[in-house]
């Protein structure tokens, strides 16, 4: 029997991101694993995994995309790790009208205006971020809010999700902060952020969302911002950021995946099987690899055939179990609309990492996700 | 002196070849990542070569010369992007690269009469940085991190049939469909061919000599009635002015620019690799760089792939020649190639007619 | 009298508190060759650099026919046809011996600026840059590049760059220090050569004493940055003064 | 204007720019507690940088030689100095001060160790044959930046590593409305001794003298009796182990470290060293001590310009002087 | 007594030979004196003795130890001072920095550096100066004064009269006579007549091989001798 063949583009080199691209290809291979109850075969045809590197350099992911459909004749791609480099692989997939599935990338760009048909994506987006957490600080009038991103689109849409989210709610966001990317010293900001806030009534909050390094919480809180009783909200992040959260003991927020955060099945074997190999849990790009995978499987057991076309349709409005619940392939602009983890932070000293415990599960219909794109 | 050149012969007749297939790529070569291997070269080729004018010719360090790239992916990219597919916005964003980069190479080739040769270097680099943060920073128009993606002009659509048979259907020439990406693809090299030639010409001519003089005793050339200020200011231009129609032709070839395929650090460093791998003050020693550094890019990857299969039972030779540390290979290439062949490779072969 | 070719004007620069030329005004002709002489750190050298560019004076003028040059850039007087060899020699170390020469030659021709006419098309500069080297006996190391010469043979290159530069005003540094005795006849010889064309003015420092007596038509005596002593040989020579700052009591014959 | 200019050199001529920054920052902040505030935080800030300059200075300045590997040596040092920390997280859970401070000058100086042994190593293999030629210092340095960044990659692998820090600096001191990270404080005083400890060195000994002239002939320094490639060792040793301190020292302020830690910090660290002027540590000092100062009040009063902040002052310095504040060669 | 003794050397630049068989013996005491057209070799020799450059075959023996392969520092330390043809002096430091550098322990004996100024009374006036800015001459005092400004065995100079005005070329005669009494000089010169007066023993180099070795006395009375080795037309 012919192969079906898949391609996994992502970066495997020239960046420090490069071990998220590993977490996410080994969630796709334990996906296919979970999915096929280990036979690798879908349809009695084996599942082909082609493996490639964007360097993350957006000119090589095209053309290695454009090998992968063009010379190695794959029937979809999955990719890729950073956002330019996925959204410069966007037109490929149009060019040779196959499908490409984008994850780990987070952009809302990626199922945005520049999009096209041919294009799913498993992975969350900013906006589910950023509405999560403003539902996780369960906002009224009382609320007052400063936020801190980092200034480029990617920290600017962040910020605007946020604040429609409040929207209606009664909070207030008195302050608006953006740094430059890289930037370490938090002082200056947060200064003008106390200043904004020390004055107001209610609740105060600093609300950071900054991807990069730089520690912004743990510089801020060390500045001691509970003098104006103000307090510290950010996201939930990968396990090895989560031991800096051990200063925030009981501090609220939204996540995209935490490992004990999530009760079903697949979670509950993804966990397992994790441990059991690698000795560590399954993180976010685990979790999310695995649910590209198991989207492709339940796609490829439903279609009638492989014709691009029918897999689109097939795809369009699909649900589908993952370690983090069921994704549903939203059809206008196929974005996968999931849940989120609204968590609280734990510490216990036995564990290396805070804990962020589960408060509860965040629905996806309780989010209101623009929708980027809508089909023809 | 008499079995003088067979080092410079060696040299030519190997960039003759490179060109030969580069200009037969689509034919020998019918898979999609050669011909994306071939145009890449080739615009590698003549950023790297207009580099070399001024890091090579001139000994001006420069670290913004991605940064004229830029301008010129850029201009096209964004209007382009604004006005729909077109030769118009590519002419228009080609002038306007050019023009942006000649008002930067002036402004900072001035301020280079001032400052020593190290601190030029450092400025240029700050200049760059700050162009790259600001090409995120103004996202509307440059669609910041992540880009923008637009449509080159109609002829160079994939599904543009050049010429077509009794049905309609696409004619193919030896197996190769005549299609606008086939088009495309000459259109890049021969853009790419004409700068070059014109860039061979500029190092042969009397002004390339005087180019060589400045490097060697900048106040010598000045003494015997050059103006070495004139003079650099001219080359940094020049070599802008062509850094930016690179950009350009690469912008309309890739139909995506952003920071990281035409302003980003990695971008310089592959130059400054290719440059002294090739042999600096040479430009055949561009081509040669251009050529080995893109090739080992885009194949040293699946060739250590398999290196590590084939050792995969020794022990620990597998882990060092894992795919993903092929960046550590190269390095450790590129501090041998500078160690023991300082000329680069062109210069070194070359180098041996002048001794005997 | 001929009409002065070179002129300065109480030229003058500092140092900081150091005057290293202080006020000097000096008048040189076409088809004479003036040495300048005076102890080590007279000025000699700073005055050759303002005449020629390298350094701007601190006041005064410098007028080469009739033009004032004290501003210009060093490539500026060199177009002007001031033409200058170096104390210390200044060469282009990784180019050929040819190529140093032609580089030279191109500078008077006007065709630096060309970019896309080939050099190699260009046989008469060629053949013209050869015809210098011949006058310095380097022909035989025209393909060497110019770090691997002696020193003697470095002079000697020196020189040939100004010969080629074919100026109005000739003005050499100690052209034949550290040459050796049957190299320097060469130098002296090419020299007089010019020396002999009345429409040319030679500038010349040197400490050797029979260097001075066999070319001089006159001798400028600097001293402490100042103009001590000018006039024909014989008198300047002679005169006590000279004798006390500069030649010592050997009187130069050492 | 002269007299102006003289007495403003008798009082101490380009040292006292900050002191003017720092009052311009004043007027216009118009808060004195967040003016204080920020002015020890960009004293600090500038300190740490110094401690990562103060070995490229060294290097760049004395021996004239451009190290973009420097940077390498600032993630590594940051790295050993973390991997020593969590390997003894014990003693720094144990709530005892002395225990912690052993961790800490333990983590230290693994990383000044591993910085000596990496300087002597890169000194010999990769500067040995490029001294003097700018070029191939520039290009083999990078080459060997991209092997040291890998080799980090392959050892601690990519996801972001946190630093445990001993308790005794975490927290601030609050007086009034002013706050002041005790970790910063603890920054300063290190980086004021290593500063002292340069210039005693410096000034005391012919080193500098002895470097500067081998850099310039090397040859003639050795027919007077030098050996001047163990001199070059010596001081490329101490650069490195400068620069792995300067790293560790930021592992600690940062708590959450990723190979490229060292290329960020890359130009904002020449930027210093090119500002303070070549082959002077107390130009270096000076230039990292504005960069910090100003990048705390533009970022307070004008957030959208503290991006190019450094940049600026950096052309805007060389403008002036063209060869930095300092500089110790002209 | 032979301080320092060459055999048979033969350099190699690079691919070129540039000496091919240099051999003499310089004994203690006095200016032994070392002649030859440009290009010869002279400059070679000095640096052949200094470890500069490595002679293969030959040897270099001083006060009987052999040197030949020891680093150029070493060499140094045993009390050999060079003054290259070049001056190499530290352009970036003081006059005072160049001298300093130029002593054992960095203490400068005060009655030496008096002796110094008195006899190059430039360097005194501009001791705080930065090297490069110094003339020409200037430059070549310094150079001199690095060797002698302390006691030294054996004082190797290439061409040390080189540029300097016919007073100080004098001085330099004199300082050398005087140096002489407690060291040995072996000085390389262009200026026949500066040599003539000062050296007691003499070689002559012509194209890397010793073609003439003496008496400066014999060797001065001998015109034609001296005509058909340094090609002595005037
Ligand atoms: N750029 C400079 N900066 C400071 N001082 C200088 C500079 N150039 C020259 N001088 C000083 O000016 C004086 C004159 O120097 P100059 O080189 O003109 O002497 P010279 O007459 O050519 O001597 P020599 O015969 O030794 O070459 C010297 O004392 C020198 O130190
Ligand atoms: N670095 C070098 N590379 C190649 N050849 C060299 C080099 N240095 C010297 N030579 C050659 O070695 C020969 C001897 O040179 P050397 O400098 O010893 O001569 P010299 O007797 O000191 O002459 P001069 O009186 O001109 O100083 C010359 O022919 C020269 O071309
Ligand atoms: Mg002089
Ligand atoms: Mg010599």
């Amino acid at each position: 029997q012919d192969p079906i063949k898949i391609a996994l583009i992502h970066g495997l080199s020239g960046s420090s991101f490069e071990a998220f691209s590993k977490q996410a290809q080994t969630g796709f291979e334990m996906g296919i694993e979970y999915a096929t109850d280990g036979t690798n075969e879908i349809n009695g045809r084996p599942i082909e995994l082609i493996i490639k590197d964007t360097q993350f350099k957006p000119d090589v992911a095209r053309a290695v995309l454009a090998e992968a459909y063009g010379d190695d004749e794959v029937l979809l791609a999955v990719g890729a790790t950073s956002s330019g480099v996925t959204v410069g692989m966007l037109p490929i997939a149009e060019e040779y009208e196959k499908i490409l599935i984008v994850e780990p990338a987070v952009a809302d760009s990626l199922t945005g205006p520049d999009s096209n048909r041919y294009v799913f994506k498993t992975s969350r987006n900013s906006s589910m971020d950023m509405q999560a957490q403003a539902l996780a600080l369960q906002p009224d009038e009382n609320l007052v809010v400063a936020t801190l991103a980092e200034d480029y689109a990617f920290g600017r849409d962040g910020i605007a999700a946020f604040k429609s989210a409040l929207d209606g709610s009664g909070a207030e966001v008195v302050a608006e902060e953006y740094v430059p990317q890289g930037t370490t010293d938090f002082t200056a900001v947060a200064e003008r952020m106390f200043n904004a806030l020390k004055d107001k009534e209610g609740r105060k909050v600093i609300l950071i969302y900054i991807a990069g390094g730089g520690d912004a919480p743990g510089k801020i809180q060390a500045m001691d911002p509970s003098r104006y009783g103000i307090e510290i909200s950010m996201g939930g992040h990968i396990l090895p950021v989560l031991p800096t959260y051990k200063r925030f003991p009981g501090m609220e927020g939204a996540v995209y995946y935490y490992y004990e955060g999530f009760d079903n099945p697949i979670n509950d074997w993804l966990v397992k099987e994790h441990m059991a190999r690698f000795g560590t849990p399954p993180d976010f790009f685990t979790a999310g690899g695995m649910s590209a995978a198991l989207a492709v499987a339940k796609a490829l057991k439903e279609a009638p055939d492989y014709e691009t076309d029918t897999l689109i349709e097939t795809m369009e409005g699909m649900s589908w179990e993952t370690p983090k619940g069921t994704m549903t392939f939203r059809p206008e602009d196929h974005q996968a609309l999931q849940d989120m983890l609204h968590f609280k932070i734990r510490v216990d000293e036995g564990v290396d990492w805070a804990i962020p415990e589960k408060v509860r599960i965040i629905p996806a219909d309780e989010m209101d996700i623009p929708i980027g794109r809508t089909n023809d | 002196m008499t079995n003088g050149f067979t080092g410079t012969l060696a040299i030519k007749g190997i960039v003759l070849i490179i060109a030969a297939l580069l200009l037969f790529a689509p034919f020998l070569f019918q898979d999609v990542r050669s011909i994306e291997v071939a145009a890449r070269i080739c615009i590698f080729i003549v950023l790297v070569a207009s580099f070399d004018l001024l890091i090579g010719y001139t000994g001006i360090v420069s670290f913004a010369h991605t940064m004229f790239f830029g301008f010129g992916a850029y201009g096209a990219a964004i209007l382009l992007k604004q006005m729909g597919p077109g030769w118009t916005p590519v002419l228009l964003g080609a002038l306007a690269g050019v023009a942006v980069s000649l008002v930067m190479a002036v402004a900072i080739g001035l301020l280079s009469l001032r400052v020593k040769a190290i601190f030029f270097a450092m400025i240029t680099l700050a200049a760059a940085s700050v162009v790259l943060v600001l090409a995120s920073q103004l996202s509307q128009f440059t669609g910041g991190e992540d880009g923008i993606t637009y449509k080159a002009p109609d002829l160079f659509k994939p599904a543009t049939k050049l010429l077509s048979d009794a049905d309609g259907k696409v004619l193919r020439l030896f197996d190769v469909r005549l299609n606008g990406k086939l088009a495309s693809y000459y259109f890049v090299f021969l853009s790419c061919l004409v700068l070059f030639v014109l860039m061979l010409r500029f190092t042969g001519s009397p002004l390339g000599t005087v180019l060589k003089a400045i490097r060697e005793n900048e106040a010598r050339a000045e003494a015997i009635g050059y103006r070495v200020v004139a003079y650099r200011t001219f080359v940094f231009c020049l070599s802008a002015t062509i850094a930016s129609l690179a950009g350009t032709i690469y912008a309309v070839w890739l139909k995506y620019t952003g920071p990281d395929t035409s302003l980003s650090f990695a971008i310089m460093i592959d130059i400054l690799l290719m440059v002294v791998i090739g042999g600096m003050g040479t430009m055949w020693g561009a081509v040669i760089g251009a050529v080995l550094l893109v090739m080992a890019q885009y194949y040293l990857r699946d060739l250590m792939g398999a290196a590590a299969e084939a050792v995969a039972s020794v022990p620990l030779l597998p882990e060092l020649l894992n795919p993903d540390r092929w960046l550590f290979w190269l390095g450790i290439i590129f501090i041998l190639l500078v160690y023991f062949f300082p000329k680069g490779i062109a210069g070194t072969v070359m180098a041996r007619d002048r001794t005997t | 009298m001929t009409t002065p070719s070179l002129v300065t004007q109480d030229l003058t620069i500092r140092f900081g508190g150091h005057v290293a030329v202080n006020a000097v005004s000096c008048a040189f002709h076409p088809g004479e060759l003036t040495v300048i002489v005076g102890p080590n750190g007279a000025g000699k050298t700073t005055f050759f650099n303002l005449v020629s560019g390298q350094l701007t004076a601190t006041s005064g003028r410098v007028v080469k026919d009739g033009t004032d040059i004290t501003g210009m850039a060093p490539s500026a007087r060199a177009r002007q046809g001031i033409g200058r060899a170096f104390q210390l020699t200044n060469l282009f170390p990784q180019l050929t011996v040819l190529e140093n020469i032609r580089l030279a030659v191109q500078a008077r021709s006007g065709d630096g600026w060309r970019m896309l006419r080939q050099v190699t098309a260009q046989r008469g500069l060629t053949a013209q840059a050869e015809t210098y080297l011949e006058a310095t006996r380097l022909t035989a190391v025209a393909r060497q590049p110019a770090a691997a010469l002696p020193h003697g043979d470095q002079r000697k290159l020196e020189v040939a760059l100004l010969m080629a530069m074919e100026p109005d005003i000739y003005m050499f540094d100690e052209p034949t220090a550290g040459m050796s005795l049957d190299h320097a006849p060469d130098v002296l010889e090419l020299i007089a050569g010019i020396k002999a064309d009345p429409t040319k003015t030679v500038l010349l420092v040197e400490h050797k004493m029979d260097v001075v007596r066999a070319l001089a038509d006159r001798i400028v005596v600097l001293h402490n940055g100042e103009l001590l002593a000018d006039g024909p040989p014989a008198e300047v020579m002679s005169s006590q003064i000279v004798r006390d700052v500069y030649l010592g009591t050997s009187g130069g014959a050492a | 204007m002269e007299q102006l200019s003289n007495i403003l050199g008798r009082m101490g001529g380009v040292n006292l720019l900050p002191v003017a920054l720092a009052a311009v920052a004043f007027v216009l902040i118009g808060a004195p507690s967040s003016w204080v505030t920020l002015t020890v935080a960009g004293l600090a800030m500038g300190m740490m940088v110094f401690l990562m300059a103060s070995g490229l200075s060294l290097v760049f300045g004395l021996m004239d030689v451009l190290n973009f590997g420097h940077s390498a040596f600032v993630s590594f040092g940051a790295f050993v100095a973390a991997t020593v920390l969590a390997g003894l997280s014990g003693w720094l859970g144990a709530e005892s001060i002395a225990l912690e401070a052993l961790a800490l000058a333990l983590a230290f100086l693994a990383a000044i160790l591993f910085g000596l042994v990496a300087g002597w190593f890169f000194e010999t293999v990769i500067i040995r044959p490029v001294y003097r030629d700018h070029l191939r210092q520039i290009l083999i340095t990078m080459g060997a930046m991209i092997v040291a960044e890998q080799t980090i990659l392959a050892f601690w692998g990519g996801t972001p590593y946190a630093v445990p820090r001993p308790h005794f600096l975490e927290g601030a001191w609050i007086i009034g409305d002013v706050s002041i990270e005790i970790y910063r404080g603890f920054a300063f005083a290190l980086g004021l001794l290593v500063f002292i400890a340069m210039v005693l060195v410096l000034n005391r000994t012919r080193i500098g003298l002895l470097v500067r002239a081998g850099v310039e002939d090397r040859e003639m320094v050795e027919a007077l009796g030098f050996r001047v490639d163990r001199l070059f060792i010596g001081v490329f040793m101490a650069g490195s182990a400068l620069a792995a301190l300067g790293g560790a020292m930021w592992a600690g302020y940062e708590t959450l470290i990723t190979p490229a830690l060292g290329g960020e910090l890359m130009i904002v660290v020449f930027i210093v060293v090119i500002i303070g002027g070549l082959g002077s540590v107390e130009g270096t000092l000076l230039g990292a001590i504005l960069v910090g100062l100003m990048s705390n009040y533009l970022g307070f009063l004008a957030p959208k310009l503290a991006l190019a902040s450094n940049m600026v002052l950096m052309v805007a310095i060389l403008l002036w002087r063209p060869n930095g504040l300092r500089p110790a060669v002209k | 007594m032979t301080l320092l003794s060459l055999t048979a050397m033969q350099t190699k630049i690079g691919q070129y030979a540039v000496l091919h068989d240099v051999g003499f013996d310089v004994p203690e005491g006095g200016v032994f004196v070392l002649l030859g057209r440009n290009g010869a070799g002279k400059t070679t020799t000095l640096r052949s003795i200094m470890g500069l450059w490595s002679p293969s075959p030959g040897s270099v023996h001083f006060d009987g130890q052999d040197i030949t392969r020891m680093h150029t520092a070493d060499i140094a330390r045993m009390g050999i001072a060079y003054v290259p043809e070049n001056m190499g002096i530290f352009g970036t430091l003081t006059v005072d920095e160049n001298l300093v550098l130029a002593t054992a322990r960095g203490r400068i004996d005060p009655a030496r550096l008096k002796r110094i100024h008195a006899l190059f009374p430039a360097l005194e006036r501009f001791r705080d100066k930065q090297a490069w800015s110094l003339s020409g001459g200037q430059k070549q005092m310094l150079s001199v004064a690095r060797a002698i400004i302390e006691p030294r065995r054996l004082i190797l100079i290439d061409e040390p009269t080189k540029g300097l005005a016919p007073a100080i070329v004098d001085a330099m005669a004199e300082a050398f006579r005087e140096i002489a009494q407690d060291a040995t000089i072996l000085l390389v010169e262009q200026n026949f007549n500066f040599a003539r007066t000062l050296g007691r023993d003499m070689a002559v180099i012509d194209d890397g091989r010793v073609v003439h070795r003496g008496s400066m006395a014999d060797f001065a009375a001998d015109a034609a001798l001296q005509d058909r080795l340094l090609g002595l037309a005037m």
